[in-house]
């Protein structure tokens, strides 16, 4: 046994984050935990990171209990950790990022340059990656930031290397190298603690499980001859009602038509057409350009060539207040950035995007904001205390369902999903669907971007697949098949080795 | 305790600390705090509270502008030309608002559209307002405006200085603003989370060139008001104005970071720096002290708050 | 690499003070003697010694404003205590007094900052203002003068064909470069201003950093008033106003970002040189006595031309 | 402030209050005037930094029944009732520009003037002044630059160095304030050129000792503000107790004997001019 918590709790405030877990982590294994959004992954991790301070409980390694809440006391015990948000330093290049805190020196002061160029060198290549040594890591694509984090966990010699869902911006070919590595690592003794909502790569990866719900441990048990439907019991407690597919209401006029639409380098010639009561999904690999796709249509970039017509009409390029007026709507994969402005209640980012509509002779009526906003909540069952909490403090899944109640709310006529249930658990992903499918019969024409090809999949009543920036390919309902997906979203060239599933 | 759901702290404190000046002050000298000294000395807080109104709006929004004093100078000097040039008093002030509403609009415009950082947009034209005052007067003073128009600075409407009612008239409609309009809202939205703004359709370029050209007109009709007291348009005036803008409205309670501030919250901010200065003079007569006075309530009003309101994260 | 270099910020400061030199030479070939640029670089050394400091600060992605009213304060502090109608003190003892005191102060701002968690914005603009307050009172409108003649030779001196002040703001670059480019230190803080909550996680000691970085500035101030004052034989009141602004303005100017994470001590350096070069330019083009009155115009329309050039063009290198 | 020190002790019955803004803002100045005329003190003796900015405030005053008189400098003639003058802003600029040619020997050459700020009222009174005596009195003399220094010496130093690299044949250096003056001649003195760049201007004698025995600097004028203190508060009594009113031809200055009146001007006249001779015998 390599690691071993006893009794670890942490509270903030009145929120019971994690409560009394007692867990074993063995070396050599790659041990799962999963749980719901907010079940206390991410804070089990803070406490074996030394991130925050534990409200009770101890943390042994090797026999030896860690000093709690040092990030030292951890680094030095061999504790290695990727963070869920991203830790990189856009400033900094891939070399001081992945030695930054712990540099080689010369003389107790001065980096030794040499020897961390080596080093990185050799890192890198582990992960299959060429060290771009003098370039701000702001230069550098998502996938090769978050490779750059990967191997700076790696180049701590750890005992205990902790993932907190590092596979979220990683297309497959970089995710068959991180799992190559995983696996050196546990053949060479490493532990490997591994959080995601990709349940199949769990189930790919797992010798061992540990389920979190609500703070406290549920159960650890041997991966092999587990279901996916016995992970989800377990995490959620209940039965989740796996989406039926609705049945495709007759689709009305076209509502949305997107022509020829460039933005070099992003993607090129893009034309599709959206239909009144239909519900498209786009699929793709990250990086495919489906994002900029939307938030060119949506009038947040500026394309370089071609037309977006709502209704027959088209839209000025570049101008977010036409595409809103026009009736189109963007929840945005990014949220916390660009979804929601989190220090404000969840009230006022529910009557945000309808402000000036509620109006009457450019003063705000309160009461009217107040009956929006309470009408949201209701219809989208969002948790919390009152319309007057700021969002920060809600739940990732409750977050979602703000940043898309607040559009509900401006009646829109095409609504465009990026990404709508990432990092989001099964129950609040349910609630989500049955949403958007119930718009959908209510005349709304969507469009969903999802990496989740299982998502895509159950909603969509057409599927367009983008690769490297251009449509490869349309598939409707009863064609589409993973594999079929899979193969038009797949870079040409690329081996489809280390795949989930 | 649920002391947190109690918004009003800052003010609150704020108030006090005024209150305990004004009865410190009437037990040295009950004249400081008489009806008639009060208003005789208001007439130094009103440019500074004209223009802490439209500076709390773009501290929320996250911005700054630096050059307000400059602007007003350049107003100043415009107002000055025009009369000198055979313009009627008041269409000059006219003249001299609107320079000073161009002045704000170019660094709105720069802010807006270049997307260069407020502070650095500020600080250059910090010396190019003035520098252009400089160059279009020849560092010459303007004087001898009639009678008809010193009453804009140095008049009273049933004892009230005519220049007070415009500031409070002026203050109370940007407060009613920030609370009760939907532009309101969003120079808040903006100022936590400027993209997440424009993903919602807020206007947000359009309102942060409205906000600065408005700092530009208070900065005018600033201008005008000091014209009109002093009787005189110079290149050299409201030097230095600009940081004790800023620190009346950070005193006030408006975060620096942008998201958060009232304009009670400047007033009052405006008010306590205006009565320590005024009293710390009165009773000292070291101009020295005044500023080591204001440096130390303005550390003091941001400690207080410490106390009172937890950080939430 | 020498391609990366061309397109960076430094480049494009350095561009811009070389086609001033340039264009101000082939008018006045006089601005181009050897002398006119060692009284430049000598104009330019406190402003050289305490960017060094600043863009520390700025680039943890905080701000100094208080160290003009502090280098007021230096100034007067070390006139009363040398001065023989005053203190008469050696020296020495002055010279570390007045280095204790200004890293004092600095210290006291990082500690707002961090301790007591004031914004730096703030807690400088309130230093700034008492320590006018107390300059002010320090000085009671009086000069002081009398500084010994190794204060002086220290301000006026030269060696070899160095003048002081020169050699030691290059001494302060060179370090700075070194600090910045090549220690753990220096990366450390790049990497706080970049990102503070990973800075967090990666265990570096942000608040230290930052105490370390106002104390610095504090005393790179101390420093450039000893270099600087003695220049002269009185020190009037006002000595150093606005100084800050000079400092903040050639910092920006040299590439540093207000949000932190960007900027380098050779950009600032080239910020400061380009800046003081603008009123001897302005001298040497002899436009004439009604030109004057526009020249604070021209160096804020120079200072706005130089930064917005850098944001349009960067604008158009990295899209969105 | 020795001198009107004196004069309050010999009278006996004169409270001294000495008040001014630290950065020399005309605005803080007239905030401060009307602090007093509140406060309500008998007389206000003001030295006007910007007579049009301080008028209206010193009527205000005067309206109020304070005692307003100008000293040292002097404002709008309807802003005050008796000024104390030392010497009128043309007699001070003539004065400047004499002993520059006086210094010179033969009144030829290119001369620069540094400044405070490009809005200092006095210093520009001055300059008007010192330009049409220069065109009128020294055609010979060319005065090619004038720069400000914003009321720092260092900066003031900075501007007489380049001028003087700028201009080789640069003859003479006005400084026209105390803090110009010290600050050009020690760039001047840096710079070698003692003796062939003459720098003159107003400041005090003390601050200027050094430099006129070193030879950078033949004259400093200045009026005696010993005498301008003792004055101005003797004036400032004799108002306040109606003994002086408008109309008088003289006025009985105490140690300093009778002093002629001229309209609303009692009159110093000693503008002074010290060189290496007599700077000695003045400590102030
Ligand atoms: N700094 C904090 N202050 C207050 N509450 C917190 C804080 N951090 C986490 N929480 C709360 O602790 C609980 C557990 O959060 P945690 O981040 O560990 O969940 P998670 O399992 O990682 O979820 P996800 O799948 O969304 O990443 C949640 O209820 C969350 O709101
Ligand atoms: N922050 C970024 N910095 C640099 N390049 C980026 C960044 N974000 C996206 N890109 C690049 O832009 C292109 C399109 O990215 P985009 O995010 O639109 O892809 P996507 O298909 O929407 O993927 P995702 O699943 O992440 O939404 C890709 O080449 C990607 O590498
Ligand atoms: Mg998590
Ligand atoms: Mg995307």
């Amino acid at each position: 046994m390599l690691l071993e918590t006893r009794d670890l709790g942490k509270s903030y405030g009145t929120v019971r984050a994690l409560i009394g877990v007692s867990v074993s982590i063995l070396a050599g294994e790659v041990h799962a935990l999963i749980g719901e959004n907010g079940a206390g992954k991410s804070t089990f991790i803070n406490l074996l990171a030394g991130v925050v301070h534990p409200s009770s409980g101890s943390i042994s390694i090797g026999g030896e209990v860690l000093e709690p809440g040092s990030v030292r006391a951890s680094e030095a015990a061999g504790i290695a950790v990727i963070h869920q948000e991203s830790t990189a330093f856009q400033h900094l290049d891939a070399l001081d990022n992945l030695f930054v805190g712990r540099e080689p020196r010369r003389w107790g002061c001065v980096l030794d340059r040499p020897r961390m160029r080596a080093e990185g060198r050799r890192l890198l290549a582990g992960l299959g990656e060429t060290l771009q040594e003098g370039r701000p890591l702001a230069e550098l694509s998502v996938a090769q930031r978050q490779m750059v984090a990967i191997a700076r966990a790696l180049s701590v010699r750890c005992r205990l290397l902790v993932l907190d869902e590092p596979t979220a911006s990683l297309s497959a070919r970089e995710c068959g190298a991180l799992f190559a590595a995983i696996r050196r690592l546990t053949a060479a003794g490493v532990a490997v603690l591994y959080v995601s909502h990709r349940l199949e790569e769990i189930l790919a990866l797992a010798d061992r499980v540990t389920v979190l719900r609500d703070g406290s441990h549920v159960e650890t048990r041997a991966a092999a001859g587990l279901s996916k439907d016995d992970l989800i019991r377990s995490m959620v407690g209940r039965e989740v009602q796996e989406h039926g597919h609705g049945a495709p209401s007759a689709p009305g006029a076209v509502r949305l038509a997107v022509r020829s639409l460039s933005r070099s380098p992003c993607f090129h010639e893009i034309s599709f057409e959206l239909r009144a009561g239909e519900i498209i999904g786009l699929a793709g690999l990250v990086g495919a350009g489906r994002s900029e796709v939307a938030a060119a249509v949506f009038g947040a970039d500026r394309p370089d060539a071609g037309s977006v017509l709502v209704d027959g009409r088209a839209l000025p390029p570049g101008d977010v207040r036409a595409a809103i007026a026009a009736g189109v709507a963007l929840v945005p994969e990014d949220r916390q950035h660009l979804g929601l402005v989190l220090p404000m209640t969840v009230g006022e980012n529910l009557v945000l995007a309808v402000l000036a509509s509620l109006a009457r002779g450019g003063v705000r009526r309160m009461s009217a904001e107040a009956a929006v906003a309470a009408e949201q909540m209701k219809a989208m069952a969002i948790k919390a205390d009152s319309p007057a909490v700021p969002v920060r403090t809600l739940s990732g899944g409750n977050q979602q369902k703000v940043a898309i109640g607040k559009w509900l709310a401006a009646h829109p006529r095409v609504l465009i999903l990026d990404e709508p249930t990432r990092g989001i658990d099964v129950g609040a992903r349910a609630e989500i669907y049955r949403l958007i499918r119930s718009l959908a019969a209510g005349g709304l024409a969507t469009l969903v971007i999802s990496s989740d090809l299982q998502e895509v999949l159950g909603l969509s009543h057409r599927i367009l697949v983008m690769r490297e920036g251009r449509i490869s390919g349309e598939l409707s309902r009863q064609d589409a098949t993973q594999e079929r997906i899979l193969a038009l979203a797949m870079p040409q060239e690329a081996a489809v080795a280390g795949v989930s599933p | 305790m649920k002391l947190g759901a109690y918004r009003y702290w800052h003010e609150t404190v704020l108030a006090a600390l005024i209150a305990a000046l004004m009865i410190g002050a009437a037990v040295v000298d009950p004249r400081f705090v008489s009806w008639k000294t009060q208003i005789a000395l208001s007439s130094h807080v009103w440019e500074l509270a004209l223009l802490a109104v439209p500076m709390t709006a773009i501290i929320i929004t996250a911005g700054i502008d630096l050059s307000v004093g400059s602007a007003m100078a350049l107003s100043a000097v415009v107002l000055g030309l025009a009369y000198q040039a055979g313009a009627n008093a008041w269409l000059a002030a006219a003249c001299g608002i609107v320079a000073g509403a161009l002045c704000g609009t170019f660094n709105g415009l720069a802010v807006a559209w270049l997307r260069v950082h407020p502070l650095i947009v500020t600080l250059a034209t910090l010396a190019a307002f003035r520098g252009v005052a400089e160059g279009i007067s020849l560092g010459r003073p303007i004087s001898g405006f009639p009678a008809s128009f010193t009453v804009l600075g140095l008049g009273t409407i049933a004892g009230v200085p005519i220049a007070g009612v415009i500031v409070a008239l002026i203050a109370t409609a940007a407060g009613l603003a920030l609370a009760r309009t939907p532009s309101g809202l969003s120079l808040y939205a903006i100022g936590h989370n400027p993209a997440a703004s424009r993903f919602s359709g807020l206007p947000v370029a359009r309102l942060t060139v409205a906000l600065y050209a408005l700092s530009g007109t208070c900065a005018g009709l600033a201008a005008a008001i000091y014209v009109a007291r002093r009787n005189t348009a110079k290149a050299d005036l409201g030097t230095g104005l600009e940081l004790d803008v800023i620190t009346a409205v950070v005193l006030g309670g408006t975060s620096i970071f942008g998201g958060s501030g009232r304009i009670i919250g400047t007033v009052l901010g405006v008010l306590a720096i205006h009565e320590t200065r005024e009293f710390v003079g009165w009773h000292w007569e070291h101009e020295e002290l005044n500023a080591i006075v204001v440096g130390v309530l303005l550390i003091a009003a941001v400690l207080l708050n410490r106390l009172f309101t937890r950080p939430t994260r | 690499m020498t391609g990366a270099w061309l397109r960076s910020r430094e480049a494009g400061v350095a561009g811009l003070i070389l086609l001033t030199v340039a264009a101000v030479g082939t008018i006045n070939p006089r601005f181009l003697s050897v002398e006119n640029a060692r009284d430049i670089l000598i104009a330019a050394s406190p402003g050289l010694i305490v960017a060094c400091g600043a863009t520390l600060v700025i680039v943890l992605g905080e701000i100094d404003i208080s160290m003009g009213a502090l280098m007021g304060v230096c100034a007067a502090v070390l006139g009363k205590l040398v001065s023989a109608e005053h203190a008469g003190l050696p020296v020495w003892l002055a010279t570390l007094i007045v280095l204790s005191l200004a890293a004092g102060i600095g210290l006291i701002n990082g500690l707002l900052v961090t301790v007591a968690r004031v914004p730096s914005i703030i807690a400088t603009l309130g230093m700034l203002t008492i320590l006018t307050g107390v300059g002010d009172l320090l000085m009671a409108g009086e000069t002081i003068g009398g500084f010994p003649d190794s204060l002086r030779a220290f301000a006026i001196g030269h060696v070899g064909m160095l003048p002081m002040p020169v050699l030691v703001a290059l001494a302060c670059l060179a370090a700075f470069t070194v600090l910045t480019r090549e220690t753990a230190l220096g990366r450390r803080i790049y990497a706080v201003g970049s990102n503070a909550h990973a800075a967090r996680l990666a265990g570096l000691p942000a608040l230290r950093l930052k105490v370390l970085a106002f104390t610095l500035t504090g005393l790179l101030t101390g420093v450039a008033t000893l270099i600087s004052a003695p220049q002269l034989e009185v020190i009037e009141a006002g000595f150093g106003r606005q100084f800050e602004l000079f400092v903040v303005t050639a910092v920006v100017v040299g590439g540093a970002s207000m949000s932190g994470g960007a900027g380098s001590i050779a950009g600032s350096a080239l910020g400061v040189l380009l800046l003081s070069l603008v009123r001897t330019a302005l001298i040497f083009l002899q436009l004439g006595i009604g030109a004057t009155y526009w020249e604070r115009a021209i160096q804020g329309g120079f200072i706005l031309a130089a930064v917005l050039a850098d944001h349009v063009s960067r604008r158009r290198r990295v899209q969105r | 402030a020795a001198g009107a020190e004196q004069a309050a002790k010999e009278l006996g019955n004169v409270t001294l209050i000495y008040d001014g803004p630290t950065d020399g803002s005309p605005e803080k100045a007239a905030a401060l005037i009307e602090k007093w005329t509140l406060k309500g003190v008998d007389v206000i003796a003001v030295s006007p930094n910007d007579p049009e900015v301080l008028a209206p405030a010193m009527q205000a005053a005067m309206a109020k029944g304070v005692k307003v008189i100008t000293w040292d400098a002097d404002g709008a003639a309807s802003s005050r009732s008796f000024f104390v003058n030392q010497a009128t802003g043309t007699q001070i600029g003539e004065a400047m520009v004499d002993a520059m040619a006086k210094d010179l020997g033969t009144p030829a050459g290119k001369v620069a003037i540094v400044t405070a700020t490009l809005t200092a009222a006095n210093q520009n009174a001055w300059i008007a002044a010192m330009k049409a005596h220069l065109a009128s009195a020294y055609p010979k003399m060319e005065l090619v630059a004038i720069k400000p220094c914003n009321e720092d010496q260092k900066v003031a130093f900075q501007v007489a160095q380049d001028l003087m690299k700028a201009y080789p044949d640069l003859v003479g250096i006005f400084g026209i304030s105390s803090v110009a003056f010290p600050g050009a001649a020690e760039a001047v003195k840096q710079a070698g050129r003692s003796g062939q760049v003459l720098v003159t201007g107003l400041a005090t004698p003390n601050a200027m000792k050094g430099y006129v025995k070193d030879g950078t600097v033949k004259s400093v004028v200045l009026w005696n503000t010993r005498d301008l203190g003792y004055l101005t508060v003797r004036v400032a009594r004799a108002l306040a107790d109606g003994v002086l009113i408008p109309g008088a031809t003289s006025f009985a200055a105490g140690s300093l004997g009778s002093k002629p009146v001229a309209g609303d001007a009692i009159l110093l006249n000693n503008l002074l001019v010290f060189t290496k001779a007599n700077i000695d015998q003045f400590d102030f």
